[in-house]
Order: structure tokens, then sequence, then C-alpha cells
């Protein structure tokens, strides 16, 4: 099955471009937010996939017989980019709320408007 | 291979079908139940029966002591667990205002 | 091959509960797939365990096992400050507006 | 065989995350997240990802549902706005344009699972052969993450304390915010049922945070999975018994200063290997052989990791759930 082996990367860029979509053209910043957590879990999900080895196992030893080991490179990147997601997701979440605080609206039209009347 | 874990075997191939059969049953119900709490009674009832068959079939598989103590303890996890988070789900959706609507739609339909 | 069938039935149902997640009605339906869903990884992850071989996979199940509900219990917190807020703000009819706010997630 | 599950898991995830992107409810949105970080972890593992799979659990199952809903709590959770109608339709053609290129794209990728692509011929091998060798332990990506690549993590443990700091300064001192709230939280405390279990489930779920610490060098896990486990037993608790009770178990005085410590922790095992006469963060010099230095080293660094990861999360919860909209 040929398709199969492309499979992954266009689930890849699907995902990449949902997330895409969901930063530029929703006016909502949460929605916005979350549109970037959907690109990032895309990305993480292209490094995970092109580590993977046929017939390869969790690169840990001792635990099957199996020495054929997937990369681990891309895990520990992805492993603590995962962290730093969520962290860097509830900075721009704080900053969302100041916005919200500031101009008692989080849409994007009704934040230029009140920009334009001061 | 004696008679004895060949009988173990066929129980556990049992007990997995019979956990499989009853998670399916609960996705059926989740889907075809008319109103939120019956989709919940669906879900939450095999939510608990499910894990007991599988992981009990799933021990009875093993050999390892390590995992089958681990197997139990994921077991009991989930069963206190998933009572707790349906009871919490209806106090949620009761606190908002949502009532069981089953009765009224009958009387209304006839 | 029983791991094969046991599995494939965890994802159907997933599926399914997909499927009432996505349709909704209600704010709560959506809350119960997502519930659903957590047990079914949890079996699921336990299942692919010996599928693949692996026992130390189990811990994962042993994690989503013990943190899956947080998110229910989040989402009672929500709903409880929220209608405590609409009850200070507005002592007049909080659950009408609670029940607006449901029908609004309903269209959706 | 396993790739058919894959799959089908791949579709759900795609149809998860429209659904995430059209909805117009942010309430929704946020649980279709739930969902989608559960398929994201079933994927990993699918992919032999335990450590990341793990990680993916603790925070997407414990953590990031709370903080989105702490941030819902305090703004309006409907979208109202559409937008004009060319934006979307000009993004939706921009979209559709890049996906196409990059399917295209995708054909001059090396196959899935290939072992012979060039991202599992250059480091990853050398990697595999001598963490054993280096190190003495098992996991391989323990190993890789506390000591071949030590300069990476240390860096993202700096951006996680840099993420808690900007928190704090955007939302403001937990402390102070509280004392300025007209009603106070007292969480679920009237809610038996739902207290009584959590209560019973925190030590649980703190044993198996350490044991994922500790165990790391052996099984999947380490300091950043830890670090949020512990972080959702401690938020669990401030959801059940209300955020002052949470402060008085640990005050934000100590959160501060686990925040601190684990990035300074950290730092010091690196500046301690150089006055041992090694490099930056060359573990050897710690102990007499090779294998318990680098062995002494992953130790320290990932305590610095848990310290700082559960610190940086709790008071980032803390700060959102201070602040209130009335």
């Amino acid at each position: 099955m040929a398709w199969v082996d492309y499979f992954h990367y266009w689930v890849f860029a699907i995902l990449l471009m949902i997330g895409f979509f969901g930063v530029i053209a929703k006016r909502n910043l949460v929605k916005k937010l979350v549109g970037l957590s959907i690109f990032q879990s895309a990305v993480f999900l292209l490094y995970i996939t092109m580590g993977k080895v046929e017939g390869g196992t969790a690169p840990i030893y001792g635990i099957t017989d199996n020495t054929v080991f997937s990369n681990p490179l891309p895990q520990v990147l992805i492993l603590t980019a995962i962290v730093v997601g969520i962290s860097t997701t509830a900075l721009g979440l704080s900053i969302v709320v100041r916005i919200k605080e500031a101009y008692g609206s989080i849409e994007e039209d009704v934040i230029h408007e009140k920009d334009r009347v001061e | 291979m004696d008679a004895w874990s060949n009988v173990v075997e066929i129980i556990s191939i049992v007990f997995m079908a019979i956990g499989a059969f009853f998670i399916f049953v609960g996705g059926v119900g989740a889907l075809r139940m008319p109103d939120f709490y019956t989709r919940m009674h669906a879900a939450s009832l095999t939510d608990s029966a499910g894990p007991i068959f599988i992981l009990i079939g799933l021990i009875l598989h093993t050999d390892s002591f390590l995992v089958a103590i681990k197997l139990f303890t994921v077991l009991v996890f989930i069963l206190i667990t998933g009572p707790t988070a349906s009871n919490a789900l209806a106090s949620a959706a009761l606190l908002a205002g949502n009532k069981p609507s089953l009765a009224v739609k009958q009387t209304t339909a006839e | 091959m029983i791991f094969y069938i046991v599995a494939f039935a965890l994802v159907i149902t997933m599926c399914l509960a997909l499927v009432r997640a996505v349709r909704g009605p209600g704010l709560y339906d959506r809350v119960l797939a997502v519930n659903m869903m957590g047990t079914k990884t949890v079996l699921l992850l336990a299942v692919i365990a010996y599928i693949m071989g692996r026992p130390d996979y189990i811990d994962l199940a042993l994690a989503y096992a013990l943190i899956n509900f947080i998110g229910v219990f989040a989402v009672l917190e929500f709903f409880r400050t929220r209608e405590s807020q609409l009850a200070l703000t507005s002592s007049t009819t909080q659950s009408g507006q609670e029940k607006a706010l449901d029908e609004q997630g309903g269209q959706s | 065989m396993i790739e058919i599950f894959n799959i089908f898991l791949m579709a759900m995830l795609v149809i998860t995350a429209l659904a995430m992107v059209s909805s117009r409810h942010l309430f929704i949105t946020v649980m279709l997240s739930g969902i989608f970080s559960l398929l994201v972890a079933a994927i990993f593992l699918f992919l032999d990802a335990a450590d990341v799979a793990l990680t993916e659990a603790a925070v997407g199952a414990g953590i990031s549902t709370v903080l989105f809903l702490g941030a819902l709590a305090l703004m309006d959770v409907e979208e109202t706005a559409r937008g004009e109608r060319w934006v979307r339709v000009s993004s939706l053609v921009v979209v559709a344009v890049t996906t196409i290129a990059l399917v295209y794209a995708t054909f001059d990728q090396p196959l899935f699972g290939d072992p012979n692509a060039p991202i599992n011929l250059h480091v990853a091998p050398w990697y595999i052969e001598n963490v054993p060798v280096h190190m003495g332990i098992p996991n391989i990506v323990t190993g890789i993450l506390g000591s071949y690549r030590g300069y990476d993590t240390l860096g993202e443990v700096f951006v996680v304390y840099t993420a808690g700091i900007g928190v704090l300064s955007l939302l403001g001192d937990p402390v102070k915010n509280r004392m300025n709230r007209p009603v106070q939280n007292h969480g679920l405390r009237h809610y038996l049922i739902p207290r009584v279990v959590g209560r019973m489930l925190i030590p649980f779920i703190i044993l198996f945070g350490l044991y994922v610490q500790f165990h790391g060098e052996y099984s999947p896990g380490g300091g950043f999975q830890a670090g949020a486990l512990i972080a959702a037993a401690m938020i669990l608790f401030a959801i059940l018994e209300g955020e002052n009770r949470a402060l008085n178990v640990i005050p934000m005085r100590v959160l501060y200063l686990m925040m601190a410590s684990g990035a300074l922790l950290y730092g010091g095992v690196g500046v301690a290997t150089l006055f041992m006469g090694g490099n930056f963060l060359e573990y050897t010099v710690l102990g007499s052989t090779m294998v318990s230095g680098q062995q002494w080293g992953i130790l320290l660094i990932e305590a610095g990791v848990g310290l700082t990861v559960t610190g940086v999360l709790i008071t980032i919860f803390h700060a959102f759930a201070a602040r209130s909209n009335l």
C-alpha cells in the first residue's frame, strides 16, 4: 500500500493548515491560540513520524529482546517542546485576559474599533 | 502446554470479548439515547463494566506479577474515578439548569 | 488476535464518542464524550502494551487513569463559579441565561 | 496491522481539529482540545514515542483543560463576530493552496519507517550505541535529554521559567489579587463525592509523579512528566478545597523558590562541573568513574527540571484562578 507511507505526512499537512486557518481567519483571540496549539501539535506529529523506524520499538533497553530502536532524538526535542508549549500558551492566555480587561472584548473587530475611536 | 493454562487462556479470551462487547454497547448507547442523562447512564455504566472484563482478561493473560499488579491498580483507579467523574458531570449539568427531558417529551408526543 | 479485536472495538467506540462530541447537542454531551474517550484511551493503551509486547507502556495507562477526571472537576468548578457570578451580578433569571448559553452551544 | 489503528486515530484527529476550529462556542473548543490531546497521545504511543506520550498525557489531561477553563472563566464563551466574508474566503484559498503544495512536497519525503532515511543515519545510531556505555542507563531518551543534549534542556527549562515570570508579571501577584476579591472561592467543598474521592487520590498521583521522576532512567519518565503530574495533583487540591487552602499548603513564596531553585540547580550543576575541571555540564567529573558521574549529573538536573516545571505550572494556575472578573 503506497499511500499508507505518505498518510502520516498528509495528516501533518492538513492539521498544520487547519491550525493556520484558525490563526488567520478567526477573529476571536482564544480561537487564534487554539489554532496555534493545533499547528504546534502538527509539528510534533511530523517530528515523531520521521523518527519512527520500521520494526523498531521505543528506545529503552532491556524490556524486550528487540534491539532495533526508533530514533530517540526527535522524541527528546518534542518531549521538552510539549511542556514549553503549554507554558507559552499560558503566557498567550494571560495576554488575552489583560486585553479583555482593557478593552472589554476578545474579538479583534471590537478591539480595532475601540482603538480607532480613541 | 498443560490443560490448566489452556483453560485460563480461554477464560481470558472470553472475558476480553465480553468487555469489548460492553464497551461497544456503551458507545452505541451514548450515540442513540434521547437526552443527556440517559446518554450518561449508558456511557458511565459500560465504562465501569467494560474495563472490569477487559483488564481481568489481560491480567489472566500475563505471566509477570508486576504487570498484573499494575493492571489491577489501573482497574481500581478506573473504578474509583469513573463514577466520580460521572457524578461531578451530572452535578454540573443540574447546576446549570439542564433537566431530564425524557418524561416531558413523552407527554408532548402523546 | 483477541487483542486486535478488543483494540478494534475500542477504536470504533472512540469514533462513536467522537460523533457525540462533534454533534453535541448540548455542552455537557461534549464533556461526557471527553470522559468516555478517556476511559477508552486507558484501555487502548493497556491493550497496545500487550500487542507490542511492551509492559512499560502500562505506566501510561496508569497515568491517564489517575488524572483523567481532573478535567471534569474543572468543568464542575467552572459552571459553579459562573453560576455564583451570575447570581451576584443579576439576581433575576440566572438559570435562563445559562439555558441560553446551552442552546447557543447546541446550534454551532 | 497496527498501522490500521493509527490511520483510524489520525482521521479522528483531523475531524476533531476541524470541529475545534469551526465551533462557535469556546467551551466546546476547549472540550474538543481534550479529545485532541488524548488522540495525539495514543498516536505517539503507536509511533514508539513512550516518553512523549507520557508527557502529552500528563500535560493534556491534567493541566491544559484546567488552564483554558480558568482563562475562559474571565471572558465571554461565545464567539460573536465571524469576520468579513472576503477575509474568510481569501484565507481559505491561501490555506488550500499551501495544503496542496505541502502534500506535493511530501512525495519527496523518505517513506514512513524507512531505516535509511537521513534523519536516522547521522547522530541517532551513535546515541543508541553509546548511552549504555557512557551512562549505564536503559532509557536512551533520558540519557540524551540529560547529558548529550543538556544545553538544549537547560534552555528549555529557562524558557519555562521565563514563561512563568511572564504570566506573573501580566496577571499580578496571586495573593494580592485574591485579597481584592469581593467573594472568596471555596472550590468544590460542598460537593461531597468529588471531594472525598479527589482527596483520596491526590497522594497516589504525587506518589506516581515521584515514581516517574526517579524511575525515569529505567522506564518512560523524567523531570518534565513528573513535574506536570505533581502540578496536576496540586491543581486538583486547589479545585477541591479552594485556592486559599491550596496556598496554605504550598504558599506562593515556596512556589517562587521552587521555580528559581530548579533552574538554579540545573545551572549550578553546570558551574560545579566547570570548577571541578570539566566543561560546562560535563558530568563525568562529578563521580569517580564516567558512568557514576553521568548518573549523578542526570539525577541532579532531572530534579532541577522537575522542581521548575512543578513550580511554574502551579504558579500559572494560581495566577489565573486569583483573577476575578467581578
